[in-house]
């Protein structure tokens, strides 16, 4: 059973990978040639990509939502099936037209704000950035508030814990200089200045954090986003905080209760990869404590 | 009306970059006063400074010269400004880039050499737009946040609505009533000063590019206090946002200035490159002048399949467009259209708003004890915002205002004044109207856009008398249908269905003003353009427009801009001269 | 759980990689050649080397489990992080004696 | 109904490794104080060779040891990944390659220890 089930799975994620590879990166040179010659004629003709994915869109989704706070039910809605539909235009639909009082949560509606997480499909997700048809091939939604955070009324929960924690993670800058100083000369290209950068887009959606069981069974662990900000400050050499930054990620609830579940890598939908930053942290902690410049 | 009562030292309505500057400089000042920040989403994760795309204005570059970046603020508002709003913006500018660096811990994008990278942006004459990629907002905000998070005595207020702002029976300010999105319950918060940063943002058109949460409420708020508000004809749009149809929230949203300035190509729904009818800078030209392009192949029928135009990317080679515009190409696909391959529809947008409510320098406004940043501010920008001057602008003021109001405590004691109860109880019915008993059940969501539609098809990117008095009978005919329209009052609790009947309702009240102040610019400048005066006038006469809620309704009056720094026809730019 | 416990239980861990590997070996090895259960003792009686050897994983084994437990109850169990750790180290004791006298009777 | 019940983001490669790391390592910290405790007493309790040996022979304990080894493999490996992950610099594409060598190999030692017994 076990066995069956990981092999379905590598073959769904390969498969899946392989047509999307098909479809956005062909041979580069072949592209730009090929397309030099193609004229508009063509390019307005071909189908929009969601047309593609979806050969026989259903007319019609049926969407259960959360509603209630902890405890609750789900309640199944109809909800018309559009080209153009993502995830936040559904739960939109059914506040705008069929119940008024549902409750949800969103801002920038473009991935910018991080506000719009929810549990779509069993998966946290952002909901403004997560087309319809990538999701709901079925024709069937399912949509909850994001998991490990206190919910406050349908899909919208409290996200407060998560920004505490990101408060104890010292995951505020630390200045070493003021305004009155010059904007310090910093390479792009130096290896610092990369460290730094790798995980910095975070939009704080709290999509890892929902992703994550450690942070289920563990009251006191501070995340993946809270940890990968962290990591991005202590590569941050304009940072003085060092000390007790590595002070918080070392203590209990700190980098070292992640188990590398990897959840947050896999669901982050900026790609970022906090379980790397969590192995540097668990590192330089290490380190540093070997070395008798920390004290558990 | 029971209604809970707090007081605090300093109220901050908004944490965009206005407010939680005002916050930590005002902090910074004084780390014993009680300050209060309210936000209508979650802090620093609503508003449009997380929004930010392009970057921030400034003239680090020795190259550079504040009275450049001085010149090319005037000369893009079309000698509109206030010139010392402007003044102060573009020479505090520099400090606060600094501070954002080394004390917020923004870092920012880097030349080879480590020095700031400075991009181009349109209508300037230096690359002096610093950012972080082209998500330079998320940075900004997100390093702003986190400092106010590190800083427990700044008090969060967050899904609270400010409703309106409160008088003392002596007519002073008294604070502000506010609506717990969360509880649907109200809170009525006392303040010896009070910061206004609730952020403008045109969401009254049918295309529009800010965050969900804005609607307008500030201005709302100040003109139901009888504030003056100035520019208010003066509404950006950007020329590209992505058009998806009608059902989805994508609609509207901006796709990147860069995607023209790097060789996009802009096709009516015949797949003909227009922009050589209008302009011989073809896509390159101004923001105003492509939107007014588009928007007449979209009056003159030769539109796309939901009546827009496309963008075309493709011939600058798929792959190059992928790796330069990633964020734009990964938006558009997450949404279901390839923009590095094919072709994406588009439509001007609302962007910007550069009216607002009169300030001074200090963003005292005319009523004791209430300041004003960001947004909700005007007269930086005349009759056009610079891309990159809208975020300097709330960082700006927004610490400005933060250095002033502690200061301005310590030297007038005002103390807690109390509100004035029928003020309280007025505003506090007025929230609950929809909740009526005789309120009718009609669509809240059609009766939205039908003002959105009212908007942006009569006081739009191009205006003329007709559209505008057309319009203005449509916005009281709607706000009429709006006050009879009840929300069903079965549990008031994060009800965002009543959210949205308030934000309709400051929408309609702003958007009345917005074609007033249309009507009476009887002249072309910037982003205002009137058919039928299609000529910019007289600059060394300009004036800008004041509109005030009197008894009688809401009267618009012209003032003269006052030319303090520089006059029309002379420049600031020694340097310039002395080449020339 | 802390950067002590975590430097510990990682250490141990990496330490048992090559005595787990050889170990694994052996197993193969003997079961291979057929050896006796005689045969493997009449080789480990009285020997230094695998007396050092088995002790040295006991001891390893001993606190990386020690610490694995306390942090599975920690977070599986309703125990709190400190008794989880209490329980932890019991566990650890348990397993360092058995360990102690099996290897005892495999080399004395 | 509480919400808990639909969560369904488990069950991925990388999730289903580290959950099956857990159980052998649970299992491991169960059976080998047993191991230990049997070898112990059987060694001294049978005074003569012989009781021990018939004892191993049988299938019982054959499979219990046998189990162990698997275990101990499963775990080593599963500790192996977590080791690699922390200590190494990240490379892309690393945690499937990782997972999959992990299962990969921990049915092949599955096998050997069919073979053998
Ligand atoms: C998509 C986009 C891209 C942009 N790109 C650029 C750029 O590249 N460069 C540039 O310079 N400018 C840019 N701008 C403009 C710039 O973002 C804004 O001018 C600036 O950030 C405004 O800052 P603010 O603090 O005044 O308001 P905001 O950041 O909008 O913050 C307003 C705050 O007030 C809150 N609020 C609103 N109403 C209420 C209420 N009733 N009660 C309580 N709180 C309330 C909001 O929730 C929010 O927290 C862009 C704008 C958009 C929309
Ligand atoms: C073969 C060499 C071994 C290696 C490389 C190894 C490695 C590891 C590692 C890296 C962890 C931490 C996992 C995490 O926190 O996510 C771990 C946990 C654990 N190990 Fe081992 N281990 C080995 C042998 C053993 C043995 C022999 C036992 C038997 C008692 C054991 C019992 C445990 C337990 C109970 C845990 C806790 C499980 C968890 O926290 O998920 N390990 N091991
Ligand atoms: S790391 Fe990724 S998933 Fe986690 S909060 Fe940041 S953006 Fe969201
Ligand atoms: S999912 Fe959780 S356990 Fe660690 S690797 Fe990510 S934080
Ligand atoms: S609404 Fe802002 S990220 Fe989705």
């Amino acid at each position: 059973m076990l066995l069956w089930r990981i092999r379905t799975l590598n073959w769904n994620a390969c498969l899946w990978q392989l047509s999307m590879d098909a479809r956005v990166k062909p041979a580069h040179d072949e592209w730009n040639s090929a397309w030099a010659r193609v004229d508009c004629a063509q390019i307005a003709a071909s189908k929009p990509l969601t047309e593609n994915r979806m050969p026989e869109a259903p007319t019609e989704l049926s969407v259960s939502l959360w509603r209630g706070g902890v405890e609750g039910r789900y309640e199944t809605y109809r909800v018309p099936r559009r080209d153009s539909q993502t995830v936040l235009d559904v739960v939109t639909y059914v506040q705008r037209h069929i119940d008024p009082t549902l409750s949800y949560r969103f801002a920038c509606r473009v991935g910018m704000c991080g506000s719009c997480a929810m549990t779509v499909n069993g998966r946290p997700r952002w909901t403004c950035r997560t087309h319809v048809a990538k999701v709901a091939g079925s024709g069937r939604l399912e949509i909850g508030p994001l998991a490990n955070l206190p919910v406050i009324k349908d899909l919208a929960t409290d996200m407060a814990p998560f920004f505490e924690k990101w408060r104890e993670a010292k995951g505020a800058f630390a200045p070493s200089r003021t305004r009155a100083d010059a904007i310090p000369r910093i390479r792009p290209d130096s290896p610092a200045r990369l460290a730094a950068d790798a995980a910095v887009e975070c939009i704080n959606c709290g999509v890892c954090y929902a992703a994550c069981d450690t942070v289920r069974w563990n009251a006191a662990y501070l995340g993946p986003a809270a940890l990968n900000r962290a990591w991005t400050l202590i590569n941050d050499e304009r940072d003085a905080g060092n000390v007790a930054r590595l002070q918080a990620v070392a203590a209990t609830g700190g980098c070292h209760a992640c188990h590398s579940h990897q959840s947050c890598q896999e669901h982050c939908p900026l790609s970022l990869n906090p379980t790397a930053s969590i192995a540097g942290l668990k590192r330089r902690t290490a380190l540093a404590y070997l070395k008798g410049e920390l004290k558990p | 009306m029971q209604v809970e009562r707090h007081n605090t030292d300093i109220l901050i309505l908004g944490s965009g970059g206005a407010g939680l500057f005002a916050a930590l400089h005002a902090h910074n000042a004084d780390p014993d006063l009680d300050i209060t920040i309210v936000s209508k989403g979650l802090l620093g994760k609503c508003g449009c400074t997380r929004m930010v795309q392009g970057g921030y204005n400034v003239a680090l570059n020795p190259g550079d010269s504040v009275e450049r970046h001085f010149m090319d603020t005037i000369e893009g508002g079309k000698w509109l400004p206030h010139q010392g709003l402007a003044w102060t913006l573009v020479s505090t500018a520099i400090e606060r880039v600094r501070e954002l660096e080394n004390e917020i811990g923004c870092f920012f994008d880097r030349n080879p050499d480590g020095t700031l990278h400075g991009k181009a942006f349109a209508g300037q004459t230096f690359d002096r737009t610093v950012h972080k990629g082209d998500l330079t907002g998320i940075e900004i905000i997100n390093r702003l946040m986190e400092q106010v998070w590190a800083r427990p005595k700044i008090r969060r207020l967050e899904e609270h609505r400010a409703v309106a702002l409160i008088p003392a029976a002596d007519g002073t300010l008294s604070g502000a009533l506010l609506l717990d999105v969360r509880c649907g319950a109200f809170r009525f918060v006392a303040a010896q000063a009070v910061l206004l940063a609730t952020g403008g943002g045109p969401t009254m058109y049918r295309y529009h590019t800010p965050s969900g949460d804005k609607s307008m409420d500030g201005l709302a708020m100040a003109l139901r206090l009888g504030l003056p508000l100035r520019d208010m004809e003066m509404v950006q749009f950007h020329p590209t946002g992505l058009l998806a149809g009608p059902d989805t929230r994508m609609t509207g949203t901006v796709l990147e200035e860069g995607l023209r300035g790097a060789g996009g190509h802009l096709l009516n729904g015949a797949l003909h490159r227009f922009m050589a009818d209008y302009d011989p800078k073809l896509e390159r030209a101004t923001r105003d002048v492509v939107s007014r392009a588009i928007d007449a192949e979209m009056r003159a029928g030769r539109t796309t399949r939901n009546g827009g135009v496309y963008i075309k990317m493709s011939h600058l080679g798929p792959p190059q467009v992928a790796k330069e515009f990633k964020g734009m190409v990964d938006r558009c696909r997450d949404c279901g259209f390839d923009l590095a391959g094919g072709l994406v529809e588009v439509v001007p947008t609302a962007h910007y708003f550069m009216g607002g409510v009169i300030c001074d320098v200090d963003t005292a406004t005319e009523r004791h004890g209430l300041f004003v940043a960001g947004e909700d501010a005007s007269g930086m920008h005349g009759a056009n915002r610079l891309g990159g001057n809208g975020v300097a602008n709330s960082t700006v003021f927004g610490g400005i205002a933060g250095d002033t109001m502690p200061r301005w405590i310590a030297a007038h004691r005002p103390g807690y004044r109390a509100p004035d109860r029928y003020a309280l109880d007025a505003e506090a019915a007025r929230a609950l109207q929809p909740f009526g008993p005789k309120q009718k059940t009609s669509d809240l969501n059609a009766l939205r856009e039908k003002l959105l539609d009212a908007m942006w098809d009569d006081v739009g990117v191009v205006r003329d008398r007709a559209g505008l008095e057309r319009g203005l009978s449509a916005i009281d005919a709607i706000e009429t249908e709006l006050l009879a329209t009840g929300v069903a009052d079965s549990d008031r609790r994060f009800n965002l269905t009543w959210q949205d009947w308030l934000n309709l309702r400051s929408l309609c009240e702003i958007s009345r003003v917005i074609a007033l102040a249309a009507q009476k610019r009887e002249n072309s400048r910037g982003a205002h353009y009137r058919s039928d005066f299609p000529e910019p006038g007289d600059l060394a006469t300009s004036t800008f427009t004041v509109a005030r809620q009197t008894q009688a309704g809401i009267a618009i009056r012209e003032r003269p801009v006052q030319f303090t720094h520089v006059r029309p026809g002379e420049t600031l730019i020694r340097d310039q001269l002395a080449a020339e | 759980m802390n950067v002590r416990l975590y430097v510990w239980q990682r250490a141990t861990a990496a330490l048992m990689v090559p005595l787990v590997a050889v170990h694994v070996a052996i197993i193969f090895y003997a079961t291979r050649q057929d050896l006796s259960a005689a045969d493997i003792l009449a080789r480990t009686r009285g020997s230094i080397v695998w007396g050092a050897y088995y002790g040295l994983f006991v001891a390893a084994v001993s606190i990386h489990a020690a610490i694995g437990v306390r942090n599975v109850l920690a977070e599986w169990s309703p125990l709190s992080e400190r008794h989880a750790g209490r329980l932890g180290l019991l566990f650890g004791l348990v397993l360092a004696a058995l360990g102690a006298r099996a290897v005892l009777a495999v080399v004395l | 109904m509480t919400i808990a019940r639909h969560i369904k983001h488990r069950g991925g490669t990388l999730w289903l490794a580290a959950l099956v790391h857990r159980l052998s390592g649970l299992a491991l910290a169960i059976f080998l104080p047993l191991h230990f405790l049997v070898l112990a007493l059987a060694l001294h309790r049978a005074a003569q060779l012989d009781a021990f040996l018939r004892w191993t022979d049988q299938p019982l304990v054959k499979l219990a040891e046998a189990l162990l080894v698997f275990l101990l493999i499963v775990h080593l490996l599963g500790g192996v990944r977590v080791l690699v992950i922390e200590n190494f610099d990240w490379r892309d594409g690393q945690k499937r390659l990782a997972t999959l060598a992990a299962t990969v190999s921990a049915i092949v030692a599955f096998i050997f220890l069919v073979r053998v017994f």
